[in-house]
């Protein structure tokens, strides 16, 4: 079949991406509870369906890649920025806002098209795939569930956003989509919170708020961050963005303000990526049904963040960067220290998700490599994370709704397709060479061995050594999962007896992730077999020993913000050592970890319990999750709580009732008719109100009734006015 | 067609005068009038939204313009017109009132008087719209303030007398001031004409005395401005609008909020800021910050009730706040933003009165703590709350996030570099209206069902009708915005020329 | 022999007016006061008469009777309001049902001569004549005041007046001896004319040498019209008499008094400070008087809503708020400019129409509840909406707000001010309208947001249809106020 | 004697007129006073024509006057008279229904 790039063509397709999911979720919210099977059936079709485009896209992609560019070009500008397009470019484009007049050509207006590049390619594929399992998954796991349609409608929804995130070529539409992804994981989150038969609804109620605020946070700082930028270079598009700032930059050095922007706009990526400070949220999505955790940790949300980065790469200046690595290796090995005391099952594959993608901003942080190592890591983490979740759904609806790991154990024989697809993943997470993780995170360590080779900083020394660290913790908290699930003596007699493997829609799922999580960091391999120069994903983005291709994925800007290129390191030798270093250490963290979990949970060498009561304080402060929730609660959410509740008295009191004090004298001097006290009790009218009517009742004392006051009264006025016409 | 603003706003009145002679009892008939005597003016607004050419008025002027002599003695005429940002009210007013009589039907409690005011109501509220000459606009302004007194006091709540009175004095004490304004501007100008008061205005001819030791300029414009801004309303004019939201019956919340709010707005836009451009651009950044007090003050109140309306009704208060941030920052995509926010509020707010009357009318009470579970027994109404909550929080692909969008983007790149300070507060009030709206989601519909709204029904096909139409105009103007930006932004372009005179 | 007919056609109106009073008089006698309703139908005809002669006159070159009756469409506007309001006042003592309508003819008779003392009085330069018609109306009201004498209230009304109306009479007297004195002339157009060479000195001469006793003197003269317009602080008698006198009499004090007392005020210092050829000293002089009215109009009206606020007695509101509504009018007075008369003029239009609506649904409901006090009114909306109805556009009038004249009114009283640039007095008098709202809309609370209490009350359907014909007219007068603009267009002084 | 006197004289009956109708408790003696402030006017009126100004404008108003004051007094006793049977007093402070 034909590979080349047709845009025309290609771009009705990519736009078919989108499109058909939603259509899907169109039918299926209004007429989804009469289709036969509530109508999964449809959106998994669906699904796959836009899977197929995306793959055959994501091969188009490929050859284009390996035929070195310039195919699918159709003037030398796309030639020379090799594998990028963008449908503008191509006619292929949409007025916005205003659609008449002159306002369309102005800038003031917004003409949205796709941007298909290879970050998007691998993107979109990795969504297409992985959502696709997720819906087949559901099939199985949600069966019984009374909102069954609306669930399905609501996570190919969820998907919609993120494959329109993908693809759209400006920073408005991306938060546009951005922000409808927050929208569909609160509902999904919240999925079980009307459920009455759910023993954890109210859990999930206040889960879904807190995931949507959260993320609200981050998201407000995005809109500030390209605010920011749009107010100095006036346009949205991530291809003008990159062009301008590198231009600006060349010529005038990062500016103070393009840090400030720059650290807005990773504001963002906290929110979404859960990363430190504003992780508190992904733990508690949990609440969320299964392949509802398994999306957002692995294909949607959390990915969306670390994809922003991608994109925004070039426009953020050195010290966001530095700012990006350390808040990153900060998260990996700080929640990889609660992945240890954690015991639900899910909570493990939760933090072990924070850590990794800590790993992702953090070796994007690092620059050069690390930006095409971190993002590979997102691709390959996608798949065995989402693997990983869904065996645990597996576990967790084979143990009818246990998600305790004390209470597990043994569960090898019960259900054999899950163990191994969830061993499978387990490796690949824990970094051990030959599956997937191993290379992405292999490189990610390396990368930041290179940033400290090229230019000794705080940042990159923190990483080199909080990577690896966490890696190891990574590699022991996963065994142990492992360990506690499957093997050893079952725990809970109860929960073994009825264990039972899971219907197929569920274990075919898992098997197609399963694989993908040993072959998705090996296609490396093909291009030039055992070639260690070259994979695929390199190709797709850049060369590795050639820094200044980075700018590949870029549309040929040459980036001013990463370090290096090949001016500095002519032959790659420091990458070569950095490799090697890199190579060694993440196999032998790999290798202890491993090792240390089998020693105390399987062969039950050391009795965890003796070391919990060694760590005592530190242990607890770790298993409370370092008590940041508490924290935030009592910062964040209660001061904004008690300011409410004061301005509201203040609102009521003060500003309703400024003299409501005259009042109150006046009433005292019970001056005020009792309708009167009924009918204004505050505000203006209160203000008016009483002072009026205590002048009234003073003129009243005039009144006597006496006609000849009422004269001597008369007469003194007249005087008065005597006086004061003589006076003038 | 020359007459068609004539008849749009004058319809009503037929319709009210058909139901005064209608007897008491026929109460049927009585709705059946009202229906049509809002849905006629409601298809040939319609109509004449479509029929608009924006490019017409793009160098100032307006459309449909009629021009009557009416009181001589004064000079006054009676004449009418629309431009891109008076044409979507007026829109807008036909849509809310025509929802709003179906939604009236649960009112048991002498319907021909309710629906003769309201009526009367709708042609006040148009009658301002459509005016171009300040007298007939301030005719028509004050004529809304009655019928108002008389729904709010007759048909509302508890304390619906205090509401009344204070919403009535808290008007009327704006407008009086606007009336000496008017008179002096009269005196200034020597005419009543807005456009040739704009005109003057920007050929610097707009003079007169000094009062108060303020310059005229400066008093006339803050003299109009507090009668606008009370009607907006704007912290710390706003007091008024809580009880009068809680007092009111659902519809006529859903046209206060909607509506009723807009015009404050509306006169700013029309009648205060061109004719006062120097003073305008002289307290810009006064004007930016009281707008933005009201969006964070007016969403952590909000987050403070424990009433539904009231809740909403100080949503209201932070929402508007944005008409003054957006204009205030004197660029075109924040005035932009400001005349959409004024829509989109109109839509979504009083959807969210509608939600609040839907389970007002099944529970009769409004703590939001003594609900909880409701999205069992009431799917649908869950979903439409939804939706109507996402809008009002500004979620993308709602009209409102276009909004507040270009509102926060137009104050971002305003001239006046301060401008950029006000809108990193303004969005902690995005922030805090997404917490209250979610916490009130929150404990409205989910958790553990409370027994006794177990058996509640759903929303019923007349509930239905009159909220899903204002969702979808949400829906359809955050997804494709150029229907309504089209339509106003040469006259908002136009509008900002004349603000921004002589810089 | 020409030369006394020919002035005697000038005073056709008045003639006639005399002779219904005594037709009616002569009438009564005749019934042996059996029923005497046929002696309204009788005043009204008269009334009729007299208004298609007045109406005829409207446009006529001015003419002088006698040296002292001047004769133009000022004096004319007045009658022609006086007999309008007099024929619904009759109106309403016809339909009034706590009266019984035996041997009170005399009522009639007293109404027509109160008119014919308005009449003198409003077309006039000469002081003594002025003052003859002012006092021959007190004396008709004093009458009028104490009609009921089996009442106690009604007594002590008609005590308080005649007490507080012989003293300002008195005061007033005073006051014109001194103007003769110093100025040598009882006419003001010659008072004003006068140079001040001659001996004694025209009031120009004498404000240059003794200043204090010619302040004295206006003084004392603005006291008399004060009192007839009660305006403070010669007002103290109004809520008392207002109160006690029957309600047709208070609206007759309401409106056409009143009206009086605001044309003599207008003639006085028409004449004397804006003729076509007075003194420049004179004219300026003129203006600090405008001062001292500006002033008062500012206390009036302030103390009338402030003393309206806690009223129970609708009675008693109403006589308040007509003692504010003559402080608005003085803002009209005080600018002393043509434009402002106008002004004035326009609003005693406005206020004829929304006071009479007003008092006549006070004199329905009396009738129907045979109580005046603001609580009775609870739910009478819903048991007879239409007066109701109406009396909520008068309340609006009152008010001041669209679409009824009282705006338009205000509007031509606030645009004047401003104009002659009392800033301070129109801000005054528009924080007085919010203050109005209260206890206007007290009413209309009572009306329409209480609940109605049981019972029904009698109908009576003219009267009705005549207070429906009066808010019909305030609504449309108030958007179209052209045609009542050109009347007082027509009628000016200057 | 010069027209000094006369003024003085008129003014202090004026002064006397008002003394009195504030201060007597007795409403006759109210009465008189207003009578002396008539009177006070009409000694003005009489000694201002009598010694500047030709005419007899100042006379003929003062007859006109004296009438005034005759048609008062009758109107005006008519309803004290009235007041008297219905209160049973002549102290006009005790005629006090009519107040706030």
């Amino acid at each position: 079949m034909d590979l080349t790039f047709h845009p025309e063509s290609d771009f009705k397709l990519l736009l078919a991406v989108p499109l058909i999911p939603l259509c899907g979720y169109l039918l299926q919210i209004f007429f989804g509870r009469f289709l036969p099977r509530k109508g999964d059936w449809l959106l998994t079709g669906g699904m796959f369906a836009t899977m197929c485009i995306t793959l055959y896209m994501f091969a188009k992609a490929m050859n284009h890649a390996y035929s070195g560019g310039g195919h699918g070009g159709h003037d030398e500008h796309e030639a020379l920025i090799g594998f990028f397009h963008e449908s503008r470019h191509t006619g292929f484009k949409w007025s916005w806002l205003f659609q008449t007049g002159e306002a369309p050509d102005s800038v003031r207006n917004l003409t949205i098209g796709l941007l298909y590049d290879g970050l998007g390619a691998a993107m979109l594929a990795v969504v297409g795939v992985v959502s696709f399992f997720v819906h087949l998954f559901s099939m199985g796991y949600m069966q019984g569930d009374r909102r069954y349609h609306i669930f399905f409608a609501n996570i190919s929804l969820f998907t919609v956003a993120m494959l329109g995130l993908v693809l759209s070529d400006n920073i408005v539409f991306l938060f546009i989509f951005w922000e409808i992804m927050g929208l569909m994981s609160y509902l999904l989150i919240g999925h079980l919170a009307q459920d009455p038969t759910s023993h954890r609804i109210n859990h999930a109620a206040r889960a879904c708020k807190k995931a949507f605020l959260t993320t609200r946070v981050g998201d407000v700082c995005l809109f500030i961050g390209f605010m920011m930028f749009f107010l100095h270079y006036e346009t949205f598009f991530f291809s003008e963005l990159w062009a301008q700032v590198n231009a600006d930059v060349a010529l005038n050095g990062w500016q103070s303000w393009h840090t400030t922007a720059g650290l807005f706009l990773f504001g963002g990526t906290v929110g979404k990526s859960a990363q430190f400070p504003l992780h508190i949220w992904l733990p508690d999505a949990m609440e969320g049904p299964t392949p509802v955790s398994a999306m957002i940790h692995a294909a949607t949300m959390v990915a969306a963040g670390v994809f922003l980065l991608g994109r925004l790469y070039p426009v953020l200046s050195p010290e966001v960067l530095g700012v990006v690595t350390v808040t990153g290796a900060t998260t990996a090995i700080f929640a990889a220290t609660i992945g240890m005391t954690v015991f639900d099952i899910k909570g493990v594959l939760a933090y072990s998700t924070i850590s990794q993608l800590g790993f992702m901003v953090a070796a994007i942080g690092c620059g050069g490599v690390g930006l095409v190592a971190g993002l590979w890591h997102m691709v390959t983490h996608a798949f065995f994370k989402a693997c990983l979740f869904l065996s645990a759904g597996s576990v967790i609806h084979g143990c009818h709704h246990e998600q305790d790991m004390r209470k597990m154990g043994g569960l090898r024989k019960k259900m054999p397709i899950t163990f191994a697809c969830m061993l499978i993943c387990t490796l690949a997470i824990s970094g051990v060479p030959l599956f997937s993780g191993f290379y992405s995170k292999d490189k990610i360590v390396m990368a930041s061995f290179l940033s400290l080779g090229h230019e000794f900083n705080g940042p990159a020394l923190w990483a080199s050594i909080a990577l690896p660290a966490a890696a190891a913790i990574t590699a022991f908290y996963m065994f142990r999962l492992i360990f506690m699930t499957f093997f050893g003596a079952p725990r809970d007699s109860h929960v073994h007896e009825h264990a039972h493997e899971s219907p197929w829609p569920m274990t075919v799922s898992l098997m197609g992730l399963a694989f993908l999580g040993i072959f998705g960091g090996h296609l490396w391999l093909n291009g030039d077999l055992l070639g260690a120069h070259g994979t695929w994903w390199e190709k797709l983005v850049m060369n590795e020993h050639n820094l200044a291709d980075l700018s590949k994925m870029y549309g040929g800007v040459e980036l001013q913000n990463t370090y290096g290129g090949a001016a500095m390191d002519p032959h790659g030798h420091v990458a070569h050592s950095a490799h090697i270093w890199a190579l060694g250490v993440s196999s032998f963290v790999a290798a202890l970890g491993i090792f240390a979990a089998w020693l105390i949970y399987h062969k039950k060498k050391i009795d965890p319990a003796r070391i919990t009561a060694r760590l005592g304080g530190l242990y607890t402060t770790v298993a409370n999750k370092y008590y940041i929730d508490e924290f935030v609660e009592i910062t964040v959410i209660k001061s904004s709580v008690v300011t409410a509740r004061f301005l509201r008295w203040f609102d009521e009191n003060i500003i309703d009732g400024c003299v409501l004090l005259v009042g109150r004298i006046n009433r005292t001097l019970g001056f005020i008719a009792a309708w009167f006290d009924k009918t204004f009790v505050d505000g203006l009218v209160n203000f008016l109100g009483t002072l009026s009517n205590a002048m009234g009742s003073a003129l009243r004392l005039l009144q006597t009734g006496r006609i000849q006051q009422y004269i001597s009264f008369a007469v003194a006025g007249g005087l008065l006015a005597a006086a004061w016409l003589i006076l003038s | 067609m020359e007459h068609i603003l004539s008849w749009i706003t004058f319809i009503p009145l037929i319709g009210m005068t058909a139901i005064i002679c209608l007897p008491k009892q026929s109460v049927g008939l009585i709705k059946r009038v009202s229906l049509v005597a809002t849905g006629i003016p409601l298809i040939l607004a319609t109509w004449l939204y479509f029929q608009f050419d924006p490019q017409s008025v793009a160098g100032g002027g307006f459309a449909f313009e009629e021009h009557i002599p009416w009181i001589k003695g004064i000079s006054a005429n009676y004449s009418v017109g629309v431009d891109g940002i008076s044409l979507p009210l007026i829109w807008l007013t036909c849509i809310l009132l025509f929802l709003g009589v179906p939604a009236s039907f649960g009112i048991k409690k002498s319907e021909k008087a309710y629906y003769a005011l309201l009526l009367l109501l709708e042609v006040g509220i148009l009658g301002v719209f459509i005016s171009l000459d300040y007298f007939l606009f301030y005719v028509f302004w004050e004529i809304m303030l009655l019928p108002m007194y008389f729904l709010i006091g007759i048909w509302g709540g508890p304390r619906r007398e205090y509401a009344a009175i204070k919403f009535f004095l808290y008007t009327l004490a704006g407008s009086v001031l606007m009336l000496i304004a008017i008179i002096s501007l009269r005196l200034g100008t020597g005419t009543f004409s807005i456009p040739e008061m704009v005109n003057m205005a920007q050929a610097g001819l707009v003079v007169g005395p000094e009062f108060i030791g303020l310059d005229y300029s400066t008093w006339v414009f803050w003299f109009l401005f507090v009668g606008f801004a009370i009607k907006i309303p704007v912290f710390p004019f706003h007091t008024w609008l809580p009880d009068a939201h809680v007092q009111a019956p659902t519809p006529i919340s859903v046209i206060l909020a909607g509506i009723l709010l807009k015009l404050g707005g509306y006169g700013l836009m029309r009648g205060c800021f061109p004719i006062m451009p120097v003073a305008f651009q002289e307290n810009a950044y006064a004007l930016g910050i009281l707008g933005v007090i009201s969006i964070v003050y007016g969403s952590f109140v909000a987050l403070g009730q424990t009433d539904f309306k009231r809740m909403v009704a100080y949503s209201s208060v932070s929402h508007m706040g944005y008409v003054l941030l957006g204009t205030g920052a004197l660029t075109v995509w924040g005035t932009d933003g400001a005349a959409m926010q004024m829509f989109a509020h109109g839509t979504s707010s009083a959807a969210m009165f509608m939600v609040v009357g839907v389970i007002y009318d099944r529970a009769h009470h409004r703590d939001l703590n003594g609900f909880g579970g409701l999205c069992q027994p009431m799917p649908i109404y869950w979903g439409l709350t939804t939706i109507c909550f996402f809008a009002a929080l500004g979620l993308p692909t709602m009209s409102g996030f276009i909004a507040e969008a270009l509102t926060l983007l137009g104050a971002f790149q305003a001239g006046d570099p301060r401008f950029q300070v006000l809108v990193l507060i303004s969005v902690i009030g995005i922030v805090i209206t997404a917490a209250f709206l979610l916490w009130a989601i929150q404990r409205v519909f989910f958790g553990s069902l409370n027994e006794k709204y177990k058996d509640y029904p759903d929303m019923t096909p007349r509930e239905i009708f009159c909220m899903a139409p204002l969702l979808f105009l949400c829906l359809l103007f955050g997804v494709f915005p150029h229907i309504l930006l089209d339509v106003m932004e040469p006259s908002v372009q136009h509008l900002v020329t004349l603000l921004s005179v002589g810089k | 022999m020409d030369a006394y007919i020919e002035p005697l056609k000038a005073l056709a109106p008045e003639l006639l007016l005399t002779a219904a009073a005594l037709g009616a008089l002569v009438l009564d006698l005749l019934m042996r006061g059996r029923d005497s309703r046929f002696v309204g139908y009788f005043t009204l005809v008269s009334l009729a008469i007299v208004a298609i002669i007045l109406m005829n006159r409207i446009g006529d070159e001015p003419t002088a009777a006698f040296g002292m009756v001047v004769v133009d469409n000022f004096g004319t506007f007045f009658k022609l309001f006086t007999v309008a309001s007099l024929a619904v006042v009759t109106i309403f003592v016809l339909s009034d049902r706590n009266e019984s309508h035996h041997h009170i003819g005399e009522y009639y008779f007293l109404l027509l001569g109160a008119a014919i003392g308005i009449f003198f009085m409003v077309s006039t330069n000469h002081l003594l004549l002025l003052m003859l018609g002012l006092e021959l109306l007190s004396l008709a009201s004093y009458a009028l005041a104490g009609f009921h004498k089996g009442e106690r209230k009604s007594a002590e009304a008609a005590m308080k007046y005649v007490v507080f109306g012989g003293l300002s009479a008195g005061v007033m007297l005073y006051g014109i001896s001194l103007l003769y004195g110093l100025t040598g002339t009882l006419d003001l157009v010659e008072m004003a004319k006068s140079t001040g060479e001659a001996m004694p000195a025209g009031l120009a001469g004498q404000l240059t040498t003794s200043a204090v006793p010619v302040a004295l003197a206006m003084v004392l003269v603005l006291a008399g019209f004060a009192y007839k317009m009660s305006v403070v602080p010669f007002h103290f008698w109004t809520p008392d008499v207002y109160e006690g006198a029957p309600t047709p009499v208070t609206t007759f004090l309401a409106v056409a008094s009143k009206a009086a007392g605001v044309a003599a005020l207008l003639r006085f210092l028409g004449a004397l400070f804006l003729g076509p050829d007075v003194q420049s000293v004179v004219a300026e002089y003129g203006a600090s008087v405008g001062q001292l009215l500006a002033i008062l109009a500012a206390v009036t009206m302030t103390l009338g809503n402030l003393s309206a606020m806690r009223q129970t007695s609708l009675k008693r509101l109403l006589a308040y708020s007509s003692i504010a509504h003559a402080g608005y009018i003085l803002i009209g007075v005080a600018t002393m400019t043509g434009a402002g008369f106008e002004a004035a003029m326009f609003y005693m239009a406005a206020y004829y129409f929304m006071n009479l609506g007003a008092f006549g649904f006070v004199l329905y409901f009396e009738g129907t509840l045979g109580s005046d006090s603001i609580e009775a009114l609870k739910g009478y909306g819903f048991k007879a909406p239409l007066i109701s109805i109406a009396m909520v556009t008068f309340l609006v009038s009152l008010t001041g707000l669209p679409p009824t004249i009282g705006f338009y009114g205000k509007y031509l009283l606030f645009k004047e001010g401003l104009d002659a640039g009392m800033y301070w007095l129109v801000g005054v008098a528009a924080l007085n309208s919010v203050v109005s709202l209260f206890y206007y809309f007290r009413i209309a609370k009572m009306l329409f947001l209480k609940e109605p209490a049981s019972g029904s009350v009698p109908r009576q359907p003219l009267f009705a249809g005549l207070l429906a014909v009066l808010c019909v007219l305030t609504i449309y007068f108030g958007l179209l106020p052209d045609a009542i603009q050109e009347f007082v267009r027509n009628c000016l002084l200057i | 004697m010069g027209l000094g006197a006369y003024i003085a004289v008129s003014a202090a009956l004026f002064a006397l007129g008002v003394v009195a109708i504030v201060v007597r408790r007795n409403i006759l003696y109210v009465l008189f006073g207003i009578e002396m402030i008539l009177n006070a006017a009409n000694i003005n009126f009489v000694a201002f024509n009598r010694f500047n100004g030709d005419g007899l404008d100042g006379r003929m108003f003062a007859i006109f006057v004296i009438i005034l004051a005759a048609a008062e007094a009758a109107v005006a006793l008519a309803i004290v008279l009235n007041v008297y049977h219905l209160f049973n007093t002549t102290k006009p402070a005790e005629v006090d229904l009519l107040r706030e």
